[in-house]
């Protein structure tokens, strides 16, 4: 039994699950880290990738095409990065609220309006929508590992991979970067250091929500092709735990969100033996909280305590 | 009255300018927020080519138009108060406490358990019920207390991964191991734990509807949190822990016992609320019942600007809305997610800091006045 | 207010019409209005199932209505308002809301004599004489398609991929297993979940994950809801032929040649237009409504485009399975059978 | 030169926060080249107009006048554009950031367009401190440096904005006499490379060695404008305060009994685990006045957190309260044995900003002297004691339940100040009592300090100003780098010479 959970857990489908699977969650962290590190409190990541999500398969099944598909969804995101902007920054709302309200009534927003445009519940599937398809590296072909875990797979994974880079780079090397983190440690001495920091809050939103939105795209194009209630699963939660734990160094973000894939791909291999799925599900959550754990044994002083 | 303080603010009350603006404050923040609400119901149901008028009509007969009416809206009044009390309790001492829906969810089960597989005289039962459920849910929320306290991990993402952890785990238990396991085909309902007993049942508060003695007990929970905190000194160095906990330290509050009771008191009303609502509503424990009453719970305490009295009310005025959505769509064809969306977006108009904006443009138009007359004298 | 049917089900005319449109000529004294109460979300594909009967009756001249009550405090209130509204049909689905329909009965048939009452896909026990209830089994259709998954296979290996653990779930499970061993003794059968009710990415991955771990698997049939729908788009992707559930879903992939269906549509249909001719005496309070009594676990345009040996002995086993000449619940799977 | 040569003149400026009158139509000159002090009470109004000058505050009316030229400032940036740079009451820094991150931010150099010009901003920065000779360690993070060095930062990032106005409000609270006269050696250097620079300061001393023209500010107005030669200290604290004040504490000859608390070899870790207290043997007498003085960062945080049982100690350490063995206790423990604790940071430990005057007011009492029942709060006694600090400490404030973050920082003070004093204490530890408040009120203070002592409680004063713990202490030690030196009794050393101990000069002698 052990033996072959380690088997499955170790072959090379497993880790292109995990490549896949990490993808939609990356996007979504690389998006948001600039928010977080600015400071702000912010867990609308599920109602972005919803609403993204329908509207995805809306500009698809309008045009035939995932690119306009991607676009409307860039444009729903950034819609609703602009009503929790508008609620945060200029109504000044406790954000925590914002995006509970946000997040629950993403569900029924986009199922009351599947009823309305699509006429049905539960799922909307149609020819007309059409996802991106597979890139196909010759390259790859004759490294068989290499192979199996990263050819065939549409432009947005290896985007999201890019992303990493790239939010690498705009956190540590550019004035963006550093003015935001400043923000987040100390906003009243960006504002006298002559930022607008406004401003830079409402950028790193925007940006929270259109890579959140790409996420959700990701969802719905990526070959299934269909938009269905609620389909995100909690994904934009995975979004916000991987960046406060990788405290929003996109480096460490993409190793909590290859952890949250991995073991997203586990629960998919070890259904094949008789464990309960139930206890396979948890395995992600589980996990969270273990890599806190670990992380916080260093703080760990034999007493309670509560530093301050 | 007896002490000055109070004297003090009596004699101030009327005159006092601050006190006047306040109203003014309440007055817009209530009256846009209810105004937009009703806007963009209207709009919603019209889109959905009914009128907004029979709609609203439906909602009032659904939340008050006869006993079993009034009894729904009552019905549901009860949790909202108890998962909005944990709320309040937790966030009011700066605890983001986010786990309340798995805490309620453990409760729930615990509560489905008891009441179907022990037996004993009803008040016992009912009694053992809720007590036990509380407990769960305190328990379930001793662990992201003890990673705050033992290796300062934050509560807000751990609480938050609890939740699915809760709901699966008391779905692999429903599931599997009360069913049987996988090859059994004994119960009707796979989702759900058996039927409670009859004496694990909460009373009826009014009879034939569906108000439960839930009612009564989370409005004793309601007043005795804002006893708690305007009254105790518990409350007081609770609320100052949640303020500042270096203050709370400096000044020998026990910040981390208070921090500890935090957690505790709102996992405990989060399970006593699962374990009431399954031996008063559902009469068994139901996967995945809790699902959205965390958030629920958290969106009403802030309404209620985390006022435990205001809370009841805003928690009426929710239930009204839920109980009259169900009137709604059965009366008139408009889609009862229609109401989940207006109620969130009431939510979003609350939240806005009317005081903030009320008091710039005050001070705004104070200057602008001033500039004036600074002109006229020139 | 519930959304009606799948815009691409289309299946009054075509899923094989048995029993369907002739009674409802007949002339009645009642009139042709129904609803439909149900205690899970019209999202299911199950339901869909359901209301596609709805629609059927819909098309031909009926008023239907569906009230999903998600709260368990408002499901006497439903019934109570429905029956207030003039509906003297009504389709109920969920045992929850059925037990109440028992605790409340006396006082109810008191007010409302003349209201009948189907219990959709209950199992649940009643002496009332105003309700009938009908169980659809999973597991004969089930069964039905393992039976033609094993003998299209070419290397009699075959996939299952479900969503969760549940007991109910396990019924299409074994009900497949019984069916393909059934028809291929020897034939393997691969068991995957997704774990997730609502996420057609994990039905993908788990496609994938099948694909790659049992690469002989060359049919894969799913039962996982929502989630399925990834299943079908990954076979279609992989050139895998597969097998929907629930609902017809030859639409939702190209690689779609066979549907399990549990007919509950026209049992919807059949039992509305019996009741619309006086004949709901005959109901009795329990009804089955498996292959015997009249339901088809397939679409006749799957079966049609079935190799033309494989359609006769889809024939054979459904006349087998009506004769009761084929026990379905053969050797070990005899404890699945139900005692109606 | 008859006509003095303006940079910045600022014209009838008026500002006020709903029914108070911050800045009330304020003129001021400011010559190019000059050191110009502005001098007031706490809460005159002095932080406020420079906050104008900066942007971060828009005055209601009154016109800014630069170079001779009216400018109207678009936003903070604008303002620094134009040359004008704060070094703030409040660090105004980012504690994750390293020095040069810190530096940089808001106006680096750029390369490619988007990209930090490492080298470039490297490189202009090394001009300044080479010009101005500052020393900084550019790659360590702000959080672990010493406050004395972080002045400097903060300097540096002015000068590296291109300020020719450079704003410094009380910048040498926190110094040591060395360090002062450093930061007074860079500010000669700066005006004779033709910067200007605004000091605002509560220490009269320092004004008058530095300032080339001090303006006094009170209520919001000004009420003179003086140069350095023209008056004494005590006239121009008269001038702000509105009476004559004393700046110099009366002490009284007491006898001093057993010892009330007893150190021995104390040793603390901080939170990243650093020994920064390293074996403190210490005793305060009944009715003795202990000053320890040292330069930021030298244990004597850890010190204090741990007499308070903020900080467990290291094992072998020992804590004695009137024989009690008090090293584990806990501060709740420690306040109702009769430890009272004035914390540094005022509104960081000492009061909660959210909370009401009188919650602010009772806490820690509350524990010690309770309320006659265990469980409820008693209101009459809470507005008796709260009413007895704002009488006897006479706190400015409306009612005792307005928030107390709507009072002025001396204000506030007061209220800490006066919860502990008021408590009958027998051992106090006060941290910098008079930090960035107003002479008047640290008159008031330094009394009520003396005339607690001579009732017989004890009194660790733990300050950062070193003349405090001159005039105040009976008993003077020194902490450097965790250890403890003899500075002498009351009036032996001289301030230099304490001075030098902080700075380790002395360290064999211990
Ligand atoms: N943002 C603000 N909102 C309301 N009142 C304020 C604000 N800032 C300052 N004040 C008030 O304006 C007055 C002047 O404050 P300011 O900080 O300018 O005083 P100051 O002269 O710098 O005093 P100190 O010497 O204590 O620093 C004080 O009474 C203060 O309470
Ligand atoms: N400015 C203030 N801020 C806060 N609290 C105050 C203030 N002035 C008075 N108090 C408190 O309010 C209480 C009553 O106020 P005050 O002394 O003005 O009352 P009074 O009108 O003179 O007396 P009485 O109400 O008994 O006739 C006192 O106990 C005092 O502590
Ligand atoms: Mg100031
Ligand atoms: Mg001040």
């Amino acid at each position: 039994m052990l033996k072959s959970i380690l088997e499955l857990a170790l072959t090379a489908s497993t880790f292109a699950a995990t490549f896949r699977l990490a993808c939609p969650i990356l996007f979504g962290a690389m998006g948001g880290c600039f928010n977080h590190t600015s400071g702000c409190v912010n867990i609308a990541y599920e109602a972005v990738m919803l609403y993204s999500c329908f509207f995805s398969i809306l500009g698809s099944y309008l045009t035939g095409s995932p690119w306009v598909g991607l676009l409307c969804g860039i444009g729903i995101g950034l819609l609703i990065s602009v009503v929790f902007g508008l609620m945060a920054f200029v109504f000044k709302a406790n954000t925590l609220i914002v995006g509970i309200a946000l997040n629950s009534s993403a569900w029924a927003v986009t199922t009351l309006l599947m009823v309305i445009i699509f006429n049905v519940r539960g799922s909307v599937y149609n020819e007309r929508i059409v996802s991106f398809s597979p890139i196909h590296f010759k390259l790859l072909e004759k490294i068989p590992l290499l192979d199996s875990i990263f050819n065939n797979n549409i432009i947005l994974v290896y985007l999201s991979f890019v992303m990493v880079v790239a939010a690498f780079v705009v956190m540590y090397k550019t004035p963006f970067g550093l003015r935001i983190r400043g923000i987040g440690q100390n906003a009243q001495a960006a504002y006298t250091a002559g930022i607008d920091v406004e401003k830079y809050r409402w950028i790193s939103l925007l940006l929270m929500g259109t890579f959140t939105a790409v996420s959700g795209t990701f969802l719905t194009l990526s070959g299934i092709s269909m938009f269905s209630e609620n389909m995100t699963a909690g994904r934009g939660f995975l979004c916000m735990c991987s960046i406060a734990i990788g405290k929003g160094n996109p480096l460490k973000i993409l190793l909590v969100a290859l952890l949250f894939a991995y073991s997203q791909a586990l629960v998919l291999v070890l259904g094949t033996l008789s464990i309960p799925t139930q206890i396979i599900s948890m395995i992600p959550y589980v996990a969270v909280i273990l890599v806190l754990f670990f992380n916080g044994l260093k703080n760990f002083k034999g007493t309670a305590d509560i530093e301050v | 009255m007896k002490n000055k303080l109070f004297s003090f603010r009596v004699k101030k009350l009327g005159k006092d300018l601050a006190q006047n603006d306040r109203l003014i404050i309440n007055a817009l923040k209530y009256g846009i927020s209810i105004v937009l609400f009703l806007l963009c119901g209207s709009v919603l149901i019209l889109l959905q080519g009914q009128s907004p008028i029979a709609a609203l009509e439906a909602i009032f007969q659904g939340a008050f138009g006869n006993k079993m009416a009034i009894g729904n809206t009552l019905r549901w009044t009860a949790p909202c108060i108890m998962t909005g009390a944990a709320a309040i309790v937790a966030f009011k001492a700066g605890v983001s406490n986010l786990g309340i829906a798995g805490q309620v969810t453990i409760g729930g089960f615990l509560a489905g358990l008891i009441g179907a597989f022990y037996e004993l005289p009803p008040l016992a039962h009912i009694t053992l019920i809720i007590v036990v459920a509380g407990v769960a849910g305190l328990l379930w929320s001793v662990v992201p207390a003890i990673l705050r306290l033992f290796f300062n991990i934050n509560e807000f993402i751990t609480s938050l991964m609890l939740n699915y952890v809760a709901n699966f785990l008391t779905q692999y238990l429903t599931q599997q191991v009360l069913a049987g396991g996988l090859d059994s085909w004994g119960y009707v309902n796979m989702e759900a734990t058996p039927t409670v007993l009859s004496s694990a049942v909460l009373p009826d508060l009014i009879h034939g509807t569906s108000a439960t003695l839930a009612v009564p007990i989370a409005l004793i929970v309601a007043i005795a949190i804002a006893f708690l905190y305007k009254y105790t000194i518990q409350g007081y160095e609770l609320k100052q822990v949640g303020e500042n906990l270096k203050f709370a330290k400096v000044g020998g509050v026990k910040v981390v016992k208070q921090f500890l009771i935090i957690f505790l008191l709102s996992g405990f009303i989060s399970g006593m609320c699962g374990g009431i609502e399954v031996i008063g509503t559902y009469k068994k424990f139901n996967t995945g019942f809790a699902d959205t009453m965390g958030w629920d719970g958290i969106s009403i305490a802030r309404i209620a600007e985390l006022n435990p009295i205001a809370l009841i009310f805003v928690s009426f005025i929710w239930a009204a809305l839920k109980a009259g959505a169900m009137q709604m769509e059965r009366v008139i064809s408009v889609n009862r997610l229609t109401v989940q969306i207006v109620q969130y977006l009431f939510v979003l108009f609350v939240s806005v800091d009317y005081e903030g904006i009320y008091l710039r443009a005050k001070e705004r138009r104070a200057k602008k006045q001033y500039r004036k007359e600074m002109e006229s004298v020139a | 207010a519930c959304g009606s049917s799948d815009s691409s089900g289309s299946a009054a005319g075509s899923s094989s019409g048995a029993g369907a449109s002739g009674t409802s000529a007949a002339v009645s004294d009642k009139e042709k209005k129904t609803c439909l109460i149900s205690d899970s979300s019209m999202a299911a594909d199950f339901d869909q199932v359901i209301w596609r009967g709805f629609t059927m009756l819909e098309a031909n001249g009926w008023e239907v209505k569906c009230i999903e009550a998600l709260d368990k405090a408002e499901y006497e209130e439903d019934i109570y308002a429905m029956a207030a509204a003039g509906y003297k049909l009504i389709y109920i689905k969920g045992d929850a809301i059925a037990s109440v329909l028992i605790d409340i009965a006396d006082e109810f048939h008191a007010m409302y004599p003349d209201v009948y009452f189907i219990l959709v896909d209950s199992y649940i026990e009643h002496d009332l004489d105003f309700a009938t209830a009908v169980p659809v089994d999973p597991y004969e259709s089930s069964f039905m398609g393992g039976y033609v998954a094993a003998l299209m296979s070419q290397t009699k290996e075959v996939g299952w991929i479900g969503h969760m653990d549940t007991v109910n779930l396990a019924r299409f499970r074994n009900g497949f297993i019984a069916g393909a061993q059934y028809a291929v003794p020897e034939c393997k059968v691969a068991v995957g979940f997704t774990g997730d009710f609502y996420d057609p990415i994990k039905g993908q991955e788990a496609t994938y994950a099948m694909h790659e771990n049992s690469p002989n698997v060359d049919i894969i049939a799913h039962a996982a809801y929502i989630s399925g729908n990834g299943v079908l788009s990954a076979c279609s992707e992989l050139g895998i032929p597969c097998i929907g559930c629930d609902a017809w879903q030859g639409d939702k992939g190209d690689t779609v040649f066979w549907s399990t269906l549990k007919s509950v549509d026209l049992m919807v249909f059949n039992t509305a237009n019996r009741w619309l001719n006086n004949e709901e005496s005959s109901f009795g309070p329990k009804m089955s409504f498996n292959i015997a009594a009249g339901s088809v676990p397939y679409d006749t345009r799957d079966l049609s485009a079935l190799p033309q040996d494989v359609q006769d002995k889809v024939q054979e086993l459904m006349e087998g399975i009506k004769s009761g000449s084929i026990d379905v619940f053969y050797g070990d799977y005899a404890e699945y059978k139900l005692d109606y | 030169m008859d006509k003095p040569d303006y940079i910045l003149q600022m014209k009838e400026i008026r500002k006020t926060f709903g029914p108070l009158v911050a800045n009330d139509n304020i003129s001021l000159n400011i010559e190019r080249g000059t050191v110009h002090a502005i001098v007031g009470e706490n809460g005159a109004g002095k932080s406020t107009l420079m906050n104008i000058l900066t942007d971060i505050y828009k005055a209601d009316s009154g016109d800014i006048i630069l170079n001779g030229k009216k400018v109207v400032f678009k936003n903070s940036l604008d303002a620094a554009r134009h040359g004008i740079g704060m070094i703030y009451q409040e660090f105004m820094l980012y504690p994750e950031l390293s020095v040069y991150d810190n530096l940089i931010l808001g106006f680096e150099e750029k390369k490619l367009g988007v990209f930090i010009d490492k080298k470039a901003c490297k490189k202009k920065i090394e001009q300044i401190c080479r010009d101005y000779s500052f020393d900084l360690p550019m790659k360590t993070l702000v959080k672990d440096l010493p406050v004395a060095i972080l002045q400097q930062v903060e300097i540096v990032k002015a000068l590296y904005r291109g300020a020719d106005i450079i704003i410094m409000d009380e910048p040498t609270s926190v110094l040591t006499p060395q360090g002062i006269q450093g930061l007074f050696r860079a500010m000669r250097n700066l005006v004779s490379s033709g910067k200007t620079i605004i000091f605002i300061s509560h220490k009269l001393k320092e004004v008058f060695e530095i300032a080339d023209r001090i303006t006094v500010m009170k209520d919001g107005k000004i009420s003179g404008e003086v140069l350095p030669g023209e008056v004494t200290e005590n006239q121009l604290a008269s001038m702000m305060v509105g009476r004559d004040v004393i700046l110099q504490a009366n002490k009284v000859e007491v006898d001093f009994g057993e010892p009330v608390l007893s150190v021995k070899n104390l040793q603390v870790k901080d939170k990243d685990g650093v020994l920064r207290v390293k074996g403190v043997d210490l005793d305060v007498r009944r009715g003795e006045i202990v000053g320890l003085a040292g330069v930021a960062g030298s244990g004597q945080q850890q010190l204090v957190e741990a007499l308070f049982g903020l900080r467990a100690p290291e094992t072998g350490s020992a804590v004695y309260f009137e024989d009690t063995d008090i090293t584990r206790a806990t501060p709740r423990q420690r306040r109702c044995m009769g430890i009272g604790y004035v914390p540094q940071d005022r509104l960081g430990a000492g009061a909660n900003g959210q909370s009401s005057i009188w919650e602010t007011a009772i806490m820690g009492y509350h524990v010690a002297h309770g309320f006659k029942s265990r469980f409820l709060l008693n209101f009459r006694q809470i507005e008796e004691f709260t009413g007895r600090i704002v009488d006897n400490f006479a706190v400015k404030c409306q009612k005792t339940s307005d928030k107390i973050r709507s009072l002025s920082g001396g204000n506030i003070q007061k209220v800490v100040v006066g919860r502990e004093f008021l408590q009958d204490n027998k051992l106090l530890i006060i941290e910098d009592p008079t930090r960035g408040i107003d002479v008047g009120a640290i008159e008031f203070i330094w009394k009520k300090i003396i005339d607690l002592a001579a009732g017989g409680v004890s009194v660790l004063l733990i300050s950062h100003e070193l003349n405090e713990v001159m005039q105040l202490a009976d008993t003077i030690k020194v902490v450097y780098e965790g250890q403890l030196y003899d500075g002498g009794a009351h009036g032996e050393l001289t301030e230099e010479e304490i001075g030098l101990i902080m700075m380790g000069g002395k360290s064999d002698e211990k």
